[in-house]
């Protein structure tokens, strides 16, 4: 799955086909109380006939790099689906979709979602962003969806050199900008800040599914707040989000 | 053999069981409604709540340790007009008992939070946090010094409708003569410990992990030293004492009985497995069946030296 | 690049590295000779030193808990006369700085065994473990008051011939003053922490797991409360301080050198790694290169608030 | 390998032979600080061909348990061969050697290594003791060396109905006592009490093999202490051990 990204398949049967956005919050061990925690995982793909869901996910510490080692035929203990996943989109609206590294699951979700519902591949456009040629095979199921597609990467060894809030911008810049388009985003947090910025300036509806530590991931320990934009006040990342409206939280 | 008795009585009111949820670790119950039985919980002690409504501390508020958490959350709560008006309605038809944790930065604020709390009947029992900075006094928690909490309790005890169990902290050289000028000053029960305090850096990013820098240490990391504060309390003083402190499953709950708890609380545990206190209720009843013991206040300050 | 600089200066004593072993875990250094090149290491710190021989508490004297252990050795070692005599002569020949640890349980008998180690050139340091109960006092350890752990240190500085050390235990409500106090007694460095307080009971057995009932909790499960320590006193003092508790690897090295430590001791990962402190230094001198740093000084206090 | 007992064989290649009686300090997990410390297994057996040591254990808390779910192939962290074995007789000596439980895997190794050695096999017997008939399947590899044998289980199901130190106690007094016999022992502490009191009375040399809790098996933590008989003093088990001579400890 590229470099250090692995694909996580869980049998799993779920009552309904996974909203977009939302995650699972897996152990990584069950063994000893070090890690402690579950860790989010956006839900990437769901198999209703063989009822798995895949989760893509990149080693970044302890709980992942375990996760990675784990045998076939294990059994995970997990929690979910969990949280508020992207509004679906009315079949009218031209969609931008932008998934940097491993913000890609919850978005390629939703264009399946998207395709699923009958909107018209051609209203959906699909960006993603890598840091290097090598890391682009994350994107290998991305590609065998019938939608424009275009990537960056940030050393220029694969497709448009720089970020993928670039493509972003060249398309509202190129037209596709205001009320009858929705951007929806998932990556890393400076990537959703210029994303933020450009939705703003273009005046284009965004949603952002943002990450954060997420201890509980139930909504009770109150440790994954994202401050509200213009109050004085939290929100729940795993509750209230994780996706939200890009003008309605300070990133 | 029939079920043993799991009934343990705490400054006069009757939890079903001694299996509570910890202060902060299940909000106002709301949120475990979806996982467990709340009915068949011993009791809920909601997160603490203050005069008025807290947001709390910038993120990050937390960061993972081994076999631990540290927090900052910067005791975020409604205040206690909106608790007594959004949250006791929920609470009161749970069927369990309801143990409202109230904090406070001056004793002021613990009379105040507490005397807008008197006369509502949803609640059973006041659990006092007395581990935040005292800002009238030398920014010390008030249970670092015994006269401190003496006059924090003693006042406190003396205006409060329900029994009254202060809630002390690990962080001092001798927890003993601060459970005592508890005691003194007329606390029903004492609740320990609350967190330990922590830090964390990441090497790789140079960055403190907590926008607060430091953060309360919780989790199965610390359950020596709860044990050993509450063993420490139980030869100290007559009240029951309530143990807090890395409990998991059963098994902790028995550890912490038989050093002399009467009733337990898990914390951390709560995010890890939501119904962590079900499954430990289950647990318990099953150890005292295979063990043929009756009644479960028959493991309080069993544990025996060698 | 080259080699980055890795010598620290601590209270005028050179140090190749900021690696040292803590005391308890190391033995007299003998242990570890078949399993690593003790020269390689910055310092040995060996096994506390009483005024007579101790035989140490009756087993047992540890228990494993979570990502940490309990112990209770009850300082047994050897007396100060022995180690004089029959340990300095081995440490001697292995060209790293020695530092030598010295308990007691009142003033004269810490005075009595600086005192036979004065005047022996191989030693290069004392550390002073003023975390023991002070029998004459309360009963309480030295370090947990501040007046206390002035008058044993300034008293020992007076007739001490090496840089000396004090060892500061985690036990108190508020380790700043008693930092102060020592720096003030005019200690030349500041090692920390010591263990916490714990306990351990078998939920099955009933039986406590210590023989002396509470024990030192040290590993991992404890590091978040060093580095706490760690970064407060390295705000309120001078002098250098050197961190221990829950050390494992390079990465925890770092950790505590940007919260403000100048070395560091590894203490009970010894036990689970022999080779543990050597990994780390070569661990840290890659981490710099990779990093261009050229000092390892450069570390010191760096952590960022966020 | 009986109820809740395991076989673990470890790809080692050791110099030598290993001597019996001595033991490897294993870490449980590879993964996380918990549990923390290493865990003492005697060695049972070694095949010098393939380089393999075989440790027989019990699960017993956590850290046995884990180990009893290591898949095969895996890479364990452990030290050792550590500690000092059983002295190995003069040829001329009647051996008594006794197990109990998973006490047998050294005294496997000693019989052995005896029998290697050239020691009459009619001068060596071995007494086991099991829980129950369940249980005995542990002594399967001893029931394959060409010496005497004899067993017991605590609830009679097969065997003598009683303590391995009955049938012990029934060779002595049935004549193979004193100077010329020797005993070797090893299993639960009240088995060893009781073999230490036969050894006193039949005034027989007699070494025993010691279990305490071990965080360092290196000697310097001073954890694994065992009185010394008759001073006021403790010995290492981890290192002066765990063998010892029944009439230097105090059990
Ligand atoms: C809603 C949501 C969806 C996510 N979806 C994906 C995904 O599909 N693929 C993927 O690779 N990653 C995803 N992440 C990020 C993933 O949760 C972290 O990479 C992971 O928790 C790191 O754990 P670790 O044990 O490897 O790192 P460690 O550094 O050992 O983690 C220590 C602690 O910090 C937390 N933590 C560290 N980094 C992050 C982070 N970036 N976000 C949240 N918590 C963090 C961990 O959960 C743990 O509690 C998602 C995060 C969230 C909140
Ligand atoms: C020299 C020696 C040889 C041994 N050989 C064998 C063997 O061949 N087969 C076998 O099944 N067992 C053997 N044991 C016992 C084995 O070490 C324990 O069963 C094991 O450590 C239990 O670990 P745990 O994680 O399952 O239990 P836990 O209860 O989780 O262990 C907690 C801690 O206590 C220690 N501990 C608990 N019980 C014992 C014990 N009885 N002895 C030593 N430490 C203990 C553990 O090592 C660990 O540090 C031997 C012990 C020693 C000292
Ligand atoms: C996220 C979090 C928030 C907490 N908030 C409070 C609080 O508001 N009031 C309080 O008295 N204790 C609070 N605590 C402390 C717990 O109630 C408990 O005393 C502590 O976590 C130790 O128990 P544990 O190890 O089972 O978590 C909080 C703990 C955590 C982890
Ligand atoms: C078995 C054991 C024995 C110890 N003995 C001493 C001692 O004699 N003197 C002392 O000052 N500290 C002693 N310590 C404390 C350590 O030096 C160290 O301060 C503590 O263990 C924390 O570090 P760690 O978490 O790296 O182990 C001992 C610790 C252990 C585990
Ligand atoms: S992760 Fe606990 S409230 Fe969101
Ligand atoms: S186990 Fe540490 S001295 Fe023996």
């Amino acid at each position: 799955m590229g470099a250090g990204a692995y694909l996580l398949s869980i049998k799993l049967k779920l009552k309904t086909f996974p909203h977009p956005g939302e995650f699972l919050h897996i152990k990584p061990t069950s063994e000893g109380n070090d890690p402690l925690l579950r860790r989010a995982f956006s839900i990437f793909d769901y198999d209703e006939q063989n009822g798995t869901v895949d989760v893509l996910y990149k080693v970044f510490g302890r709980g992942s790099a375990i996760l990675s080692r784990v045998a076939a035929g294990h059994v995970l203990d997990l929690l979910g689906p969990l949280g508020n996943g992207f509004p679906i989109p009315e079949k009218s609206k031209q969609l931008l979709l932008v998934g940097g590294g491993v913000g890609i699951p919850p978005i390629y979700l939703l264009a399946k979602t998207c395709l699923r519902n009958g909107h018209d591949p051609k209203l959906i456009k699909f960006l993603m962003g890598f840091g290097k040629a090598e890391d682009c095979v994350m994107g290998e199921r991305v590609a065998q969806l019938p939608i424009e597609q275009a990537l960056s990467t940030d050393d220029g060894s694969r497709g448009h050199k720089g970020f993928v809030s670039d493509l972003l911008k060249a398309k509202l810049a190129g037209g596709l900008a205001g009320d009858k388009t929705v951007i929806y985003a998932c990556g890393p947090e400076g990537m959703l800040k210029s994303i933020q910025g450009l939705a703003k300036e273009y005046a284009t509806p965004c949603y952002l599914s943002l990450e954060s530590i997420m201890p509980c991931g139930l909504g009770t320990c109150l440790g994954c707040v994202v401050k509200q934009e213009g109050e004085d006040k939290y929100l729940r990342v795993c509750r209230e989000g994780p996706v939200f409206e890009a003008n309605e939280v300070e990133l | 053999m029939s079920s043993p008795n799991l009934k343990v009585n705490i400054g006069g009111v009757e939890f079903a069981n001694p299996v509570m949820t910890a202060s902060g670790t299940f909000g106002y119950g709301e949120e475990f409604n979806e996982y467990i039985d709340l009915s068949r919980l011993g009791g809920i002690v909601t997160k603490s709540i203050t005069r008025h409504e807290r947001k709390g501390h910038r993120p990050p508020r937390t960061a993972e340790t081994a076999s631990g958490m540290l927090n900052a959350i910067g005791l975020a709560n409604v205040g206690v007009d909106a608790y007594v008006r959004d949250k006791l309605q929920f609470l009161r038809g749970l069927g369990t008992k309801i143990v409202v944790n109230v904090a406070g930065f001056d004793i002021d604020e613990f009379i105040y939070v507490v005397d807008k709390l008197n006369g509502h009947e949803e609640i059973d029992m006041v659990e006092l946090n007395i581990s935040c900075p005292n800002v009238k006094g030398d920014g010390m928690e008030f249970s670092s010094k015994p006269e401190i909490a003496y006059e924090v309790v003693s006042k406190v005890r003396k205006i409060c409708d329900f029994p009254l169990m202060p809630k002390l902290s690990p962080n001092v050289a001798d927890i003993k003569p601060i459970a005592k000028a508890c005691e003194e000053a007329g606390a029903d029960a004492l609740a320990l410990i609350n967190t330990l305090y922590g830090m964390a850096i990441d090497p790789y990013t140079w960055k403190i992990k907590l926008t607060n820098v430091t953060g309360g240490l919780s989790g199965p990391a610390i359950k020596p030293v709860a044990i050993q504060a509450v063993w420490k309390v139980y030869n100290t003083v007559k009240i029951p004492i309530v143990g807090i402190g890395g409990i998991m499953d059963y098994r902790d709950v028995v550890e912490f009985m038989l050093a002399g708890a009467k009733a337990v609380q898990f914390g951390t545990a709560n995010f890890i497995q939501p119904d962590c206190t079900i499954t430990a209720i289950d647990g318990l009843t099953e150890y005292l069946q295979q063990r043929n013991i009756a009644d479960v206040n028959d493991l309080i300050g069993k544990a025996v030296k060698i």
